[in-house]
């Protein structure tokens, strides 16, 4: 059973993911689209540390809604021209979206209600300290990451190099 | 005999084509007219020395008793197709062989020195391509000599082939002449068709027998004949088992040995203008006078002749070939003496007459079985041969001397030249007379032969080669009297009076015309015959006489004799007679004139059926069909690739729904199947 | 590897491609291209006569010169050489054209270097396919001669080019999909069951190990995809629109060598590896190999480009040569290979003439031209011989070919195959009709068109390059019972066992 | 009342399903990637609940959508600097306006 205020913690966060996401498609203005994705990704974020992964919601948010976010904002802020914002959807476009995503909530949703093991509670869980993230990310044995985390690390300075080789200006 | 002569008469001619044909247009042109005249006359003259060897020396390789032996006297291989399947280049001396030796390389001789006059305009200036002109003359004299001197069959047909080749090359010799390109595609396209029935014949025959050899082909005995052709040089074991065995398969109602046989003198019809595959003959007077005397009068049109003489013994046992051989020498015999009646250009009238000349050999080979008089039809066959080149030889070179001095073809720019040209107008009237069968003149004795061996062998015959033989005097004389006689020549202003042509001209004319004239007495008898057996106990210059039949001889005479009065009176003096009689029977001279029509036929079936209806078909199905449906393929894949590129649109939403539809449904099916 | 003599018929090709790639003008590019092609013919003479000396000391192994090195272990792929009088013969055949090739070419504009590099590197693959004995070296080489053709006609071409080359290519690779089908099957039963899978043809010969069934399957793969190459009806329609646009070299080497790849690789590969389904099957590809040779006939009859006449000339030789091969007996096949011989050069010749004379007349129309003969001699007599010879005058080398298929092909037991040697027979009237159709029109008769008169004789190169060419046919024409006997040394040794051959 | 697994992933479907909505509807690229990023994030959720739910003593669910986390931001960098290429070359940023390389 869990805590009266984590259920209201719990509610809240829900209703702000589900809000922010609708909103963050809905509007017509880009700029308040990516403000609204702002406020989604820091719900994402509460849903991290409510799962008790700390480290996590800390990445989740000095990424994804520091960097991220902010790069959004530079190249609408770049790429806009006035009366660009508001974008009319025909109405053709919008219904086949929405086709597509009501059919995807129902055919998932179903499967997903359709299934007891959804419904299991959260079991208990020690404490994350980052030495143990250190170590799994560091490490080369079982259920380490030595080898994605050089990876990701390469692909970051690729993604450098294409970056600037891209953008620049010829 | 030393390999070495009949090398060198196969040699000579051969390296002269090189050499002519090489260096020719570096030579000047009397230098290369006589080198080619030379090398002919060394040629003769060794021909005559194997000639005279083979058939008076009575060596033993060549006599034996009474009879003539085949002799090889070398033979090289040169292509082999299995163990038995041989192609040999060799020399073969036979009665026939010796006696085409002198035939070809006499006529060549007297054309080879004709035509340094013929080759030349009034004022002396010679023709362009003079030296390719006697290039060509030695390369055909090469292949006749090879053609005749073959031992085996497939050597026979190589050298036929080189003598068609040679033959198209001389008729197509003014090349910028449409009508003389054409004529000589004609003569070569026609005579090819016939050489295909040779090589299948030949494919048939060896197919059955397993050689190709004459030796082994022609030492065949024949069923209740004493006869046995006797062999020398290769062997001739198994031949005759191969022969009773291989005879009885039934292709199409006749036996295969029946075809093949038909199939071979298919190719001898193509080559002697038999009908109806004489259509290139006439056309083939495009060429210059001298080639016509040489090839379309005297040595390659008999070669047909020759091939039925060569496996004479083959046919024998094969009789209904022979009565095929009849059937079509008779009727071509007539067709082309009709024909000849009513035709204006004189080298034509002469073509005519030779196609029908050589019908009456042809008829003789048939009509020849050696029940009666030692096979008197083969030796009147081969007698006619030779004295009928040399008097046909005669009549050309005539002609051409006449259409040199006149300038024109036709008879009708001629009439009455017999005062301006005396030498030519005897000579002409020497070669008629032999022609027409009067006695002593060589075509009586060779005629009354075949008369003789068609009286033996059947009553229709016999009637129908005498009515020929009248025709034949009738139409000569008539050509005879519409060039010497008719009307007086008339002289148009500015032009010189027609003259007897220079030495080199005449002389061949006079030598031809002696030949014509004595060469009937020839006892041919004692050198040809169809076993090699002597016909006679003992020769004298007058056995000919001797031994003729004298009731086919004066019924022969008289029908010639009647045929030249009647053209005497037709003809002699301008008169409307000949008119008369054309009003008489319309019908019968517009065919005549117009050939019977066998050309338009012909342009029928070439142009209306097989380019029309066979090859534009075939071109188009091609084109459309055949690459239509390969360019089909290519364009469906590019339809195809068109109709689905759509879907490649580079629009991601659009990818991203399709995947997701596909998504939702697997989902959707798995949701389904796992509840 | 380079102890072995064949080697070097690739060795110095590549050779020839880097001195090519070197050269830097249109004297070095004809430097090289003459001294390797010279080294070429020098080298296959070599080989003749040294393969000769070897016969007549006694040596009897199938092939000579064998050499094989490991090139792809784990499936036991080999660059395996070899050759016996039938390769030699193409060999020979294929440095002659090269040489005379080159020399038609010696103008060849644009891109000289990058057309002699295509050329050069075509008759890699060329000499590559005739040496190889290693099914997969041969496909390789194969593939190696059919690609610089997209290029060489695309590129030098004249006409409808794009499309030509583009219908060649693919019309080939076609036909290789086919082949390499049947190769990788043959490769599957190329032992028995749990031997070492080999790709080298005398080993599968030797174990003999592909069921009947297989065959059945195998040998009409195999048959298709070279017979594509050789111009088999339906599948020859490549060869017209090909050879038409192609530039002369590439023609030449086109219908001398290339399609001779075809016919040898019918031989070597379907025939020699599954004689039970060649014998059995044999009568299906009789009748298209007969209808091509009557069909290429009739067909060019009528055309009016002189490389669309040839072309489909070649149809019907070539036809005869695949013809002549599904006789399975010695003599239809020796006739086979002289036929190859013999139709490469003539072919080659003809389309070096036509070229020199496109170059002079800018038109192929045989309406538009007329009387060449008295412009320049030289040429004009030239096609007169290359029609001669193909229209089979003895002395020259189409005669001998096509009589020792006739005769070998009639000798066969079979009544049906005796009729259809028949119908195959009368192509060689129909040949006369379109070859005395073409040279009535274009070189005799009336100057068609007064522009030509002024138009010159040959050059020099192109007298070489014909007269080499004229030289050979008049040597096979000539001397026929040499090569006879070159070729048929292999069909009577243990092919002629596989066969049952008598 | 238990929060159970499921509380945590209907939101996360929500979440996803409006990416697809977006994704699908915008023609503007940011805002298209902006969708993108709803979906991605979606996910990560879904790894980080399952994990916690499923394996709470493993750590696999939550280095993956670290991993993701890195991967997006990347991939962002990397978009945003095409679209502000293409921006320069067809001044716009409608993905119906890019035709040039179709076909």
């Amino acid at each position: 059973m869990e805590s009266v205020g984590s259920i209201i913690m719990y509610f809240i966060i829900a209703v702000a993911i589900i809000v922010f996401s609708v909103l963050t498609v809905t509007t017509r203005k880009i700029l308040r689209s990516a403000t609204y994705l702002l406020f989604t990704l820091f719900a994402t974020a509460a849903v991290y540390f409510m799962m008790d992964y700390e480290f996590l919601g800390a990445v989740q948010i000095a990424v994804y809604a520091g960097g991220i976010v902010v790069l959004f904002v530079f190249s609408i802020l770049l790429t806009s021209r006035p009366g660009d914002n508001t974008e009319k959807l025909a109405s053709r476009r919008r219904v086949l979206g929405l086709t597509a995503a009501v059919a995807m909530l129902l055919v998932a949703g179903y499967s997903l209600v359709s299934r007891c093991s959804m419904f299991v509670s959260r079991p208990e869980m020690g404490e994350i300290d980052m030495q143990q993230v250190g170590t799994a990310l560091m490490g080369t044995g079982y259920g380490q990451y030595l080898l994605p985390f050089e990876a990701i690390s390469v692909l970051l300075l690729a993604c450098i190099i294409g970056g600037i080789v891209v953008a620049r200006k010829r | 005999m030393d390999p070495i002569i009949p090398i060198l008469i196969l040699a000579i001619p051969l390296c002269m084509f090189l050499v002519l044909g090489l260096f020719g247009n570096k030579m000047s042109h009397p230098i290369a007219g006589i080198l080619g005249t030379a090398g002919m006359g060394v040629t003769m003259v060794l021909a005559y020395i194997t000639a005279f060897t083979y058939f008076f020396s009575g060596a033993p390789q060549f006599i034996d008793g009474d009879v003539h032996l085949q002799n090889i006297v070398f033979n090289q291989d040169w292509l082999q197709f299995t163990d038995s399947l041989v192609i040999r280049l060799g020399f073969l001396l036979d009665p026939i062989s010796a006696l085409m030796l002198v035939v070809i390389t006499t006529i060549s001789f007297m054309v080879h020195l004709y035509s340094n006059g013929y080759m030349r305009d009034h004022h002396g200036v010679w023709e362009t391509g003079f030296q390719r002109f006697y290039a060509f003359l030695s390369l055909f004299s090469f292949s006749m000599l090879g053609l005749v001197v073959a031992t085996n069959i497939f050597q026979m047909y190589i050298f036929w082939e080189l003598v068609g080749a040679s033959s198209y090359l001389l008729i197509g010799f003014y090349y910028t002449k449409p009508s003389a390109v054409s004529a000589s595609k004609k003569a070569f396209i026609v005579t090819r068709f016939a050489d295909l029935g040779f090589l299948i014949g030949i494919l048939i025959l060896s197919f059955y027998t397993g050689t190709f050899n004459f030796t082994d082909l022609t030492s065949a005995p024949v069923a209740g004949m004493d006869g046995v052709y006797q062999v020398s040089g290769e062997t001739a074991a198994g031949i005759r088992n191969i022969f009773q065995t291989s005879a009885a398969p039934i292709f199409m109602g006749g036996s295969v040995m029946t075809w093949a046989l038909v199939l071979i003198f298919m190719g001898g019809m193509g080559k002697s203008a038999m009908l109806p595959l004489h259509i290139w003959l006439p056309d083939a007077m495009e060429g210059p006078t001298p080639v016509s005397a040489l090839i379309h009068a005297a040595t390659m049109v008999v070669a047909g002749v020759y091939l039925v003489a060569r496996l004479f013994p083959l046919y024998l046992m094969e009789v209904t070939s022979l009565d095929i051989i009849v059937v079509v020498g008779a009727l071509t015999a007539l067709y082309a003496a009709i024909v000849a009646c009513t035709q204006v250009d004189i080298k034509r009238v002469l073509a005519f007459s030779t196609i029908s000349q050589i019908a009456f050999m042809m008829v003789s080979l048939g009509v020849a079985r050696p029940e009666f008089h030692h096979g008197i039809g083969y030796m009147a066959g081969m007698f006619h041969l030779f004295t009928h080149a040399m008097f046909k030889a005669l009549l050309f070179l005539c002609a051409g001397a006449l259409i040199h001095a006149i300038g024109s073809n036709d008879y009708t720019d001629m009439h009455g030249l017999r005062k301006y040209m005396p030498v030519t107008h005897i000579t002409f009237l020497i070669g008629c007379l032999a022609i027409a069968g009067i006695i002593p003149f060589a075509g009586f004795f060779s005629k009354d032969e075949i008369l003789t061996a068609c009286f033996g062998n059947s009553m229709v015959w016999y009637i129908w080669m005498s009515f020929v033989a009248g025709l034949t005097a009738f139409y000569m004389f008539r050509l005879y009297y519409l060039i010497f006689w008719w009307k007086e020549h008339k002289i148009h202003e500015g032009h010189h009076a027609p003259h007897d042509q220079p030495w080199t001209m005449t002389l061949p004319l006079v030598v031809l015309a002696a030949i014509s004239c004595v060469a009937g007495f020839v006892p041919f008898g004692n050198l040809v015959t169809w076993n090699g057996h002597n016909m006679f106990d003992h020769v004298s210059f007058l056995t000919n006489l001797e031994n003729l039949d004298w009731s086919v001889a004066v019924i022969s005479l008289l029908v010639a004799v009647a045929a030249i009065a009647l053209a005497t009176v037709m003809y002699k003096k301008e008169n409307p007679m000949p008119e008369r009689m054309r009003r008489l029977m319309p019908n019968l001279w517009r065919w005549s004139r117009n050939r019977f029509y066998w050309d338009e036929l012909y342009m029928f079936i070439t142009h209306k059926i097989i380019f029309n209806l066979i090859c534009r078909p075939i071109a188009w199905f091609d084109r459309h069909i055949i690459d239509g449906s390969m360019d089909g393929m290519a364009y469906l894949a590019q339809r195809a690739s068109y109709a689905i590129r759509g879907l490649q649109s580079g629009n991601i939403q659009m990818y991203v729904w399709v995947y997701l539809i596909g998504a939702l449904l697997l989902g959707a099916v798995t949701v389904i199947c796992l509840i | 590897m380079f102890s072995n003599v064949l080697i070097y018929f690739v060795v110095i090709p590549l050779i020839m491609l880097l001195g090519l790639a070197l050269s830097r003008n249109m004297k070095q590019i004809r430097t090289v291209a003459v001294v390797g092609s010279s080294a070429l013919i020098a080298l296959s003479v070599w080989l003749l006569v040294d393969y000769l000396q070897l016969r007549a000391a006694g040596e009897t192994a199938e092939m000579l010169y064998v050499g094989s090195w490991a090139w792809f272990k784990p499936l036991n792929i080999n660059l395996a050489v070899g050759v016996d009088g039938i390769s030699i013969a193409m060999l020979l055949l294929s440095s002659i054209i090269v040489f005379a090739g080159s020399f038609a070419s010696w103008k060849i504009e644009p891109l000289p270097r990058q057309f002699f590099l295509w050329l050069i590197l075509l008759s890699v693959g060329v000499f590559g396919f005739f040496i190889s004995i290693d099914l997969f070296t041969m496909f390789m080489f194969y593939e190696v001669a059919l690609i610089p053709m997209y290029l060489l006609i695309g590129v030098w071409g004249s006409g409808n080019k794009e499309y030509s080359a583009m219908k060649l290519t693919l019309m080939l690779m076609g036909g290789s999909a086919f082949l390499m089908l049947g190769i990788i099957g043959i490769y599957y039963h190329s032992a028995p069951e749990g031997g070492q899978l080999t790709m080298n043809l005398l080993e599968i010969s030797r174990n003999a190990s592909i069921d009947k069934g297989w065959q059945y399957f195998l040998f009409p793969m195999t048959f298709v995809g070279f017979g594509v190459l050789g111009a088999m009806f339906p599948f020859h329609t490549w060869s017209p629109d090909g050879h038409a646009s192609a530039p002369t070299a590439v023609s030449m080497l086109h219908a001398g060598v290339l399609m001779k790849l075809g016919g040898y690789g019918c031989f070597r590969v379907a025939i020699y590896l599954m004689p039970e389904a060649a014998n059995d099957l044999a009568w299906i590809f009789l009748i298209l190999t007969g209808i091509s040779v009557v069909y290429g006939a009739f067909s060019a009859c009528v055309q009016t480009d002189l490389k669309y006449i040839n072309a489909y000339s070649s149809v019907s030789h070539c036809g005869l040569v695949l013809f002549a091969i599904l006789m399975l007996n010695t003599t239809a096949m020796t006739g086979a290979i002289m036929q190859m011989l013999s139709h490469g050069l003539m072919t080659a010749l003809f389309f070096a003439l036509i070229g020199m004379i496109y170059g002079r007349t800018h038109t192929r129309d045989i309406r538009q031209m007329g009387g060449l003969m008295k412009i320049m001699p030289f040429l004009a007599v030239c096609y007169v011989i290359a029609g001669m010879a193909s229209l089979g005058l003895p002395g020259l080398s189409g005669f001998v070919a096509e009589m020792t298929i006739f005769v070998g092909s009639f000798q066969h037991t079979d009544m049906f195959h005796r009729v259809f040697t028949i119908v195959a027979c009368c192509s060689i009237v129909i040949t006369a009709v379109y070859i005395l159709r073409v040279v009535g029109k274009l070189l005799f008769g009336p100057v068609q068109d007064e522009h030509h008169r002024t138009l010159t004789d040959a050059t020099w190169w192109e007298r070489l390059s014909t007269i080499t060419l004229i030289i050979c046919v008049a040597a096979i024409g000539c001397f026929p019972n040499f090569f006879s006997d070159l070729i048929k040394f292999t069909f009577n040794t243990s092919f002629a066992q596989l066969l049952g051959m008598n | 009342m238990e929060i159970t697994l499921l509380y945590y992933l209907i939101p996360s479907l929500i979440m996803f399903c409006c990416g697809v909505y977006g994704f699908l509807t915008r023609k503007n690229m940011i805002a298209i990637l902006i969708s993108l990023e709803l979906m991605l994030n979606a996910v990560d959720i879904n790894f980080v609940v399952f994990n916690r739910f499923l394996f709470p003593g493993q750590m696999e669910g939550m280095f993956f959508t670290l991993f993701a986390i890195a991967i997006a931001a990347a991939e962002t960098a990397l978009a945003i600097a095409i679209i502000i290429n293409v921006f320069r070359a067809v001044k716009g940023i409608d993905v119906r306006d890019l035709t040039k390389m179709k076909f």
